[in-house]
């Protein structure tokens, strides 16, 4: 195929007629795109954003690599001029809480015996009950969702002693399962929101086949509708790993210290009322304690956005 | 009592007796009656909104009825669950369960009912055969094109061995060709088969080629039952005759006395019309469809003829269709796709009273 | 229609079934019930008690202990005769309405930002989300240190010889609900964005092309158009939002304690400091009971437009 | 049997202190001590341990201010009575003030056992700062607010104080038990009288405190710690904090009488007030828990023990026959004062709680808004007065 | 370059030059040329994914070409903005801004250009009474039937005065009947307005109906650029053949030998075909539209005849479509809508070659 227009494809042909209309042989100014204002403009925005973001994660690091005279010496945020790894060992291993100096590795584990329990069962708890409530609505069941979604609201301080009591009641003070019941119950209400709606975006046509097919309530949720689910339950995942992973309060009331999560080691390594305060230490600790949610994120970012997408769009 | 569910023969298979459905203040279905028989072929057609869709879902059980019965193959199963009403549904969506294969799709709903695994080997087989989805069994619904997800559809409902096919515009998210395709697939199904199907759809081709009755809805009920010849042909009343056919009929403004319809322009003895009472007189409705209007030198064996001024012309391949002035009223002329004629031209056009319609100016119902 | 009846009756009416009778209304679909209850108990057990438990006891003058000796509305007759809690209310307010525009704002942006098709967009958002996952017990001390008047922000600056430049806001009773929210829109924008981003992601591309043919500037077709349509998102992002502004606790401890002076404190922590570190639960109950009020009041009227007003099919 | 025992003794001398505890309760009897120790102080340990005793679940024994923090649990009977144990033991004897046993007891009975004497009436002054400023390290608050100027001119802060709320209401206890004298202190504290904190001699001190919010104008730190650190770094002259600071001196290498000076009662008034911790031993099922429990309380008052505890964690023993060895000329001037009966009751043992967290309230108010008067916030604090109980 | 842009006539209003454009690797569109006259209307017509859309993206600007060039009116605006090229759009799906009015979907994208108010309210009016929504004005989208949002869509095209109007298969939204109802409005509007309109469809009524001229896309290229006759009579090659008729053209193989097309069952002198090439031979194809297959008395006329059992009856009211089987092969054929054939039976069809197309059995290109 005789093709004119290859005639033209050279830089300077194109220059040289630009706006020329006798031809049509020549391509018009094709734009510079990589630098244009536009493009300038946007990462130059997204780079100053990210440099606020980055700005105390950057301190955090510098801090956490002095020593504590370089500590003393204030420039918050100069780089170390001696780089140490010893506060990160001592958070670790070193760090005192009492008696017992282990760090933070003490807590870890039982972190971990909190965390997969809670997290699971908050997560089992409120996906059928979103799945329920958007699928099986019955007469009332919005007024029941009102009143949890009430709960979001509500300082988690104030409901202290109330679940102290109910705990009791119920003989499950003081327990793992009691513990793991509080991080269900609080978990509720985003969740179920979360759910709720992610399951009433997803067709309707799917639930009406299954029943003809003769699936029940758990056939349909199992084997339909949690398969269908995967991002709303990495969403539901990242924003339990995170409360729970982080959560202190409920973790040094409900439990006994032998149980106590990584995070009364933390707050017990910050918060020290008196003595000298070991920023290096502190600001190691916080980072190793965001180590486990920051992996979650970074492992399932693309599933998070899309997961909040379906659940979140539709209200 | 009207003769709707009287048309119906034998034993019905599926039998609706004063179905009544709201949601909330809104009456979707009110007093609704539809026998169907055994084998029979159903379709439901209607404009969108007008409730098909629900009378389906609530014969599926979907949806609580509000008041009425619902009986299929003899049984009383106004509020069983879905999967015990012997039923098998496809949706406008298919609604493949995205996660599973094929087989595994087919399969669900028979694993559900605990039939042993020898019994579903052998009909999803059976069925895939049928379909001729065969190739298709380990590939999971998201790998298919259109047409094979409908035909995983259906087999879904034919594994089931089901006494019942309810299907909700299974073809209306195709494109038209695969749609002529398929139509034509379902038709030889139901003749191998011979199940009672109960068809949605507001495609009249579709409603026209499949039905053995054609169910024309509106506003929640029913306006006319019958076959589509009786339904294209004698159509109960002007929004039936309206609806059916396309290009839609042409309607005159006239009046009908001793016989004979006159408008300003025409005057048209209805020799050869069946009237559905004896003489009847006063305003009235002409009927006439663009394909039984005659062109050219079938003219002259028409009962009445009439000149008309040409104003648009649409060339569609293997038809023309013309509009054209008929004093004021726009008249539309279903030609040969060979014709040629031009806008601004006179012709002549020929009608046969046997096949136009008559309607009261009032009430709207056939005369 | 007579005759149908008839027929039906003496004909295949006989042949009564399992589906013939009405069921109840309770027993229909019994298991999407019993999966409901675990849900049901807890609104109405843990939250609902612990609601009407918390106002309970704000009528009694209960100290370390909760005990139901009385006081009628002397809880309350001092908490609104205590300055702090005035301002911290006024704090709430403040800092409430700030953050809410700032989260959905800044949120917006950036979610706008990287849905324009940049590379590196995984990158960007993880480097937009990544606070949330940081506890606020020492992220709060790094703000302290980094807006701190002697070696923070202004020292910089300073430094380079800017002398008069002045940056002080932990330190500046007048504006120090700022220097928090600087570190609250730092923590909590992340996770809006990631909202905010799926919410476009859901948008029609032809409406990005109708808005070009008709030579709309990109700004205004978010502002005008898209944000219009994201209406559902705004609102999941705005109960996270909101439910994050009223337990704000964490975030003011960390970082300023409610200094200087109480010119930062927030109603969540008056009810923490009357409980815990006044001893006098009652008060504390009664401050929360006030909050609890003020979320019903926008509450409910919410609700009932979401799921009252209007039946999903 | 295991003993839990919950603390917030956390930092670096608080554990190694409470370590000397658990060594002795672990080799002396046949118990363990199990470590529930929780950061943060009383506002975050205080609710874990009652929420631990509302449920049913107790720990063995758990620190508290002595004084008026656990008078709830102990009227609605939680607690262990110890009065067997502190009567074999001789309590009543041995501890010096016998104040902290006042505290401890109710309606005749005793529920606690002090283990240590923490005192807020100090002020610390750093040597160099005034001989920087060319003037005289003073020797009370009248000489030293008359070197504030120089100090000024010499671009020293004159005072350093933190910027939390206790740290404020802390100082101006201090001034007003030196500025008004003993009387009118107890007066307000113990008597709740408001019209002497209406009164004269408190205006003077209130004049006083906003003095020294002027004089402390350019040192913005929020812990107590940072104000002594500022102090030593020789930014600011002085502090007036309680005697927890002087770790801080030495851990910076400094020496009392040299480097820094210490004026107990700000030298006006030379009196300490006797605050500190005690244990308490929740009401328990278990008979071989509360055998473990009489004890641990036994042995938290045992003289070896006491000085074991004391001398590391840097307060001062509740038992006046015991000798701590060396020790530093400013705690050599507590002991001296203890030893002499010039000592009042600690603000914790005569206020409730409730009282002092509105107290500092008011004080951390009035400490940052300049356009409050020493007249206004007097009144105020005559109607906290006033309404304590 | 080949002979299709030079079909056009005049000083074309839009010109597509040597077109390239490739997602990543994939290549959508290869070295497209298109010249449509000023005020022609050109349909796009292709199955799904053959790059219509694309293509019309591309005109529009809502597409960085790879490579080519686009000429509007004389002006090269290959690397112009959207709304500086004097198009207007309508879309699929509308498209319409959810939450402004109509008047505000209509006048929004003129308040932007400041254009003067008063003109702004003069020209929606217009539009508005071209279009017949002047009752609409103050509702929202989402209160607008699919018809209603359709003409608001088309209305924003027309506010703006443009002289290309493009259309992304504006009408494959709504259901049969306002189809045809729009689809006559449209011919109307493009009649009235004169301007140049691109059309993107695969509904082929839509196609031939509307189109002054049809292209047939087929994987990025076209197959054949012609007046809707000349694609229905004269298909360049057996895909444009396949794909433009409905039902959809049978098909036979054979031989070719001296103007004599034979099979096994048939022989058939090609008398008045018209032949593209001089006496062709060899192994070929031959196409015949099953509503060019004459039945009943006229098969006496029809220079070939032969006999065909029926197979399956679909009687679609207006017409009746016969699957009848010649030797082993299935031939469509339509009939009468008043005609009464029954499967098993045995008929007469007439074969007029000269409404026949033959293809290369090779190359599939038209003989
Ligand atoms: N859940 C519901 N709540 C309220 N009204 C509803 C609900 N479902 C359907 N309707 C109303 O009932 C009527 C009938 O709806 P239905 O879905 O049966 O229509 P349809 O005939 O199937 O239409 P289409 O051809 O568009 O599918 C409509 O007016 C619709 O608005
Ligand atoms: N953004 C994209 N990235 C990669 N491939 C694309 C993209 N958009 C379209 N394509 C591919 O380009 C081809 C042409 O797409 P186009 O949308 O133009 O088809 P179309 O003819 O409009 O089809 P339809 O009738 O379904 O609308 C398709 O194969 C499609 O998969
Ligand atoms: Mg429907
Ligand atoms: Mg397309």
């Amino acid at each position: 195929m005789a093709n004119p227009a290859t005639l033209g494809a050279t830089g300077a042909a194109m220059d040289a007629s630009r706006g020329q209309m006798s031809s049509d042989h020549h391509r018009g100014p094709r734009p510079k795109k990589a630098l244009s204002r536009r493009n300038i403009m946007l990462y130059g925005v997204l780079i100053v954003v990210s440099l606020y973001y980055l700005l105390p994660l950057y301190v955090m690091i510098v801090t956490s690599l002095k020593g504590m005279p370089e500590i003393r010496m204030g420039n918050v945020f100069g780089p170390p001029l001696e780089v140490t790894f010893e506060p990160w060992a001592k958070a670790w291993s070193q760090a005192c809480t009492g008696i017992n100096c282990d760090g933070l590795s003490r807590g870890f584990f039982n972190s971990v015996q909190i965390l997969i329990p809670s997290v699971l069962m908050s997560i089992a708890v409120a996906s059928v009950s979103g799945y329920a409530l958007s699928m099986w609505k019955f007469r009332g069941s919005e007024v029941f969702f009102t009143i949890l979604l009430m709960g979001a609201f509500i300082p988690y301080q104030v409901m202290i002693y109330p679940v102290v009591l109910l705990l009791r009641n119920m003989g499950l003070f003081g327990s793992l399962s009691g513990l793991v019941l509080v991080h269900t119950v609080f978990g509720m209400p985003i969740l179920v929101l979360l759910f709720r709606n992610y399951f009433a975006s997803l067709p309707v046509e799917l639930f009406k086949a299954a029943r003809v097919d003769g699936a029940g309530f758990w056939q349909i949720f199992f084997r339909i509708m949690a398969p269908m689910s995967l991002p709303i339950f990495v969403v539901a995942m990242i924003l339990q790993v995170t409360g729970i992973w982080n959560d202190f309060l409920f973790g040094v009331i409900y439990t006994r210290p032998d149980q106590y999560p990584m995070t009364v080691q933390l707050n017990n390594i910050v918060n020290s009322v008196q003595g000298v305060k070991e920023y290096n230490v502190n600001m190691a600790a916080t980072l190793l304690t965001g180590l486990v949610p920051l992996t979650v994120y970074f492992v399932s970012g693309k599933l998070f956005v899309r997961g909040i997408a379906a659940g979140a769009v539709k209200g | 009592m009207n003769d709707m569910s009287q048309t119906a023969t034998g034993n019905p298979s599926v039998s609706i007796q004063d179905l009544d459905l709201s949601f909330g203040a809104v009456k979707v279905l009110q007093g609704l009656n539809l026998d169907i028989a055994e084998g029979e072929f159903l379709v439901l057609l209607g404009s969108s909104g007008c409730g098909k869709s629900t009378l389906l879902n609530c014969i599926a059980g979907l949806l609580d009825v509000s008041d009425g019965q619902i009986w299929i193959k003899g049984k009383n199963v106004t509020w069983a669950e879905p999967s015990d009403r012997g039923i098998g549904m496809v949706f406008q969506s298919y609604a493949l369960y995205p996660q599973m294969t094929v087989k595994g799709n087919l399969s669900f709903g028979l694993k559900n009912a605990r039939v042993p695994k020898d019994e579903i080997e052998r009909r999803v087989a059976r069925a895939a055969e049928v379909l001729q989805i065969e190739p298709l069994l380990d590939r999971k619904p998201g790998a298919l094109s259109g047409g094979q997800r409908q035909r995983v559809a259906i087999g879904r409902a034919l594994v089931r061995d089901v006494d019942v096919f309810l299907f909700d515009e299974p073809l209306s998210n195709l494109d038209a060709k695969l749609r002529a395709d398929l139509r034509v697939e379902l038709k030889r199904l139901h003749n191998q088969l011979q199940n009672t199907m109960i068809y949605v759809t507001h495609d009249q081709v579709e409603a026209m080629t499949l039905a053995d009755r054609i169910a024309i809805m509106k506003g929640g009920e029913i306006m006319q039952l019958g076959s589509p010849d009786e339904i294209y042909n004698r159509p109960r009343n002007r929004y039936v005759a309206d609806f059916i056919g396309s290009p839609s009929m042409n309607f005159m403004d006239g009046h009908l006395e001793n016989g004979v319809f006159s408008t300003d322009e025409l005057r048209m003895p209805m020799d050869g019309y069946e009237f559905t009472a004896r003489q009847p007189g006063g305003p009235a409705i002409l009927g006439i469809r663009p394909e039984h209007v005659v062109t050219g030198e079938l003219v002259s064996g028409a009962p009445v003829q009439h000149e008309v001024t040409v104003d648009l012309v649409e060339p569609m391949g293997s038809d023309t269709l013309v509009w054209a002035k008929l004093g004021e009223q726009i008249f539309r002329i279903r030609m040969d796709g060979q014709s040629r004629v031009k806008p601004g031209e006179t012709m002549v056009i020929g009608l046969d009273p046997s096949r136009a319609s008559l309607f009261d100016a009032g009430t709207e119902d056939r005369l | 229609m007579a005759v149908a009846e008839d027929a039906g009756s003496t004909g295949h009416r006989a042949a009564a079934s399992s589906g013939a009778k009405r069921p109840s209304r309770l027993l229909r679909n019994p298991m999407s019930k019993i999966a409901l209850v675990p849900m049901i108990a807890i609104a109405l057990v843990v939250f609902l008690g612990g609601t009407v438990w918390t106002i309970v006891y704000s009528f009694t003058d209960s100290g370390l202990l909760p005990r139901l000796d009385w006081a009628g509305l002397e809880q309350y007759d001092r908490l609104w005769s205590t300055r702090k809690w005035i301002v911290s209310i006024q704090n709430l307010a403040l800092y409430g309405f700030a953050s809410m525009i700032g989260t959905l704002v800044i949120g917006f942006t950036l979610a706008a930002l990287l849905d324009r098709k940049i590379r590196f967009e995984g990158v960007f958002r993880s480097i937009f989300l990544y606070p949330f996952a940081l506890s606020f017990i020492v992220t709060g001390l790094v703000w302290q240190w980094i807006l701190n008047p002697q070696f923070g922000v202004q020292g910089i600056v300073r430094g380079w010889g800017w002398e008069s430049f002045s940056f002080d806001p932990l330190n500046n009773p007048n504006i120090v609900m700022w220097g928090l929210l600087i570190a609250g829109l730092w923590q909590g924008t992340g996770l809006v964005m990631c909202i905010m981003l799926a919410g476009l992601r859901g948008i029609d591309e032809d409406i990005w092309k109708a808005s070009r043919v008709d030579g709309i500037p990109v700004w205004k077709t978010y502002i005008r158009v898209i944000i219009p349509m994201m209406r559902p998102v705004f609102v999941t992002a705005l109960v996270l939002i909101a439910s994050g502004i009223v337990k704000l606790y964490d975030l003011v401890v960390a970082q300023t304690g409610g200094g200087p002076g109480i010119s930062s404190e927030v109603p969540a922590k008056y009810v923490m400091s009357a409980m815990f570190g006044s001893q006098n639960l009652g008060q504390g109950f009664a401050a929360s009971s006030m909050m609890l009020l003020s979320v019903v009041i926008i509450l409910i009227p919410w609700a009932y437009l979401e799921f009252g007003g209007k039946k999903r099919g | 049997v295991e003993l839990e025992v919950m603390h917030w003794w956390t930092s670096g001398s608080e554990a190694g202190a409470v370590q000397e505890f658990a060594n002795a309760f672990n080799d002396r009897t046949d118990n363990t001590w199990v470590d529930g120790a929780i950061a943060g102080g009383g506002d975050v340990a205080r609710p874990v341990m009652v929420s631990r005793i509302l449920g049913g679940d107790p720990p063995g024994a758990f620190q508290f201010n002595h004084g008026r923090q656990a008078e709830e649990l102990i009227e609605a009977g939680l607690m262990l009575d110890l009065t067997d144990v502190a009567e074999e033991q001789g309590w009543a004897d041995v501890i010096n003030p016998p104040s902290l046993l006042d505290a401890c007891t109710y309606e005749g009975r005793i529920y606690c056992a002090p283990v240590n004497i923490h005192s807020w009436q100090w002020m610390w002054l750093n040597d160099a700062t005034f001989e920087e400023a060319g003037v005289e390290v003073p020797t009370n608050w009248e000489s030293f607010t008359e070197t504030a100027p120089a100090l000024r001119e010499a671009g020293i802060v004159p005072l350093a104080v933190g910027g939390q709320p206790w740290q404020q209401n802390g100082a101006f206890g201090v001034m007003a038990l030196a500025l008004a004298g003993e009387e009118a202190w107890l007066a307000v504290n113990q008597d709740k009288d408001a019209e002497v904190a209406r009164g004269e001699d408190y205006a003077r001190a209130f004049q006083a405190f906003g003095e020294a919010r002027e004089m402390a104008d350019g040192v913005s730190v929020q812990d107590w710690n940072q104000a002594t650190n500022a102090v030593i770094q020789g930014e600011a002259a002085a502090q007036i904090m309680g005697d927890w600071a002087q770790g801080e001196f030495a851990m910076a290498d400094m020496v009392a009488g040299e480097d820094y000076e210490c004026l107990p009662g700000l030298g006006d008034i030379a009196i300490l007030d006797a605050g500190g911790d005690a244990f308490y031993f929740p009401q328990q099922s278990d008979p071989e828990v509360e055998a473990a429990q009489k004890e641990l309380a036994a042995l938290l008052l045992d003289p070896e023990v006491q000085v074991a505890f004391n001398s590391v964690k840097g307060s001062l023993p509740v038992r006046g026959d015991v000798d701590l060895g060396s020790v530093n000329e400013c705690t050599q001037k507590g002991l001296q004062l203890l030893a002499d009966g010039n000592v009042v009751p600690s603000g914790t043992a005569l206020l409730s709680p409730d009282t002092t967290n509105s107290l500092n309230d008011l004080m951390t108010e009035f400490w940052n808004t300049p356009s409050m008067t020493p007249e206004d916030v007097q009144e105020q604090y005559a109607q906290i007065i006033e309404q304590a109980d």
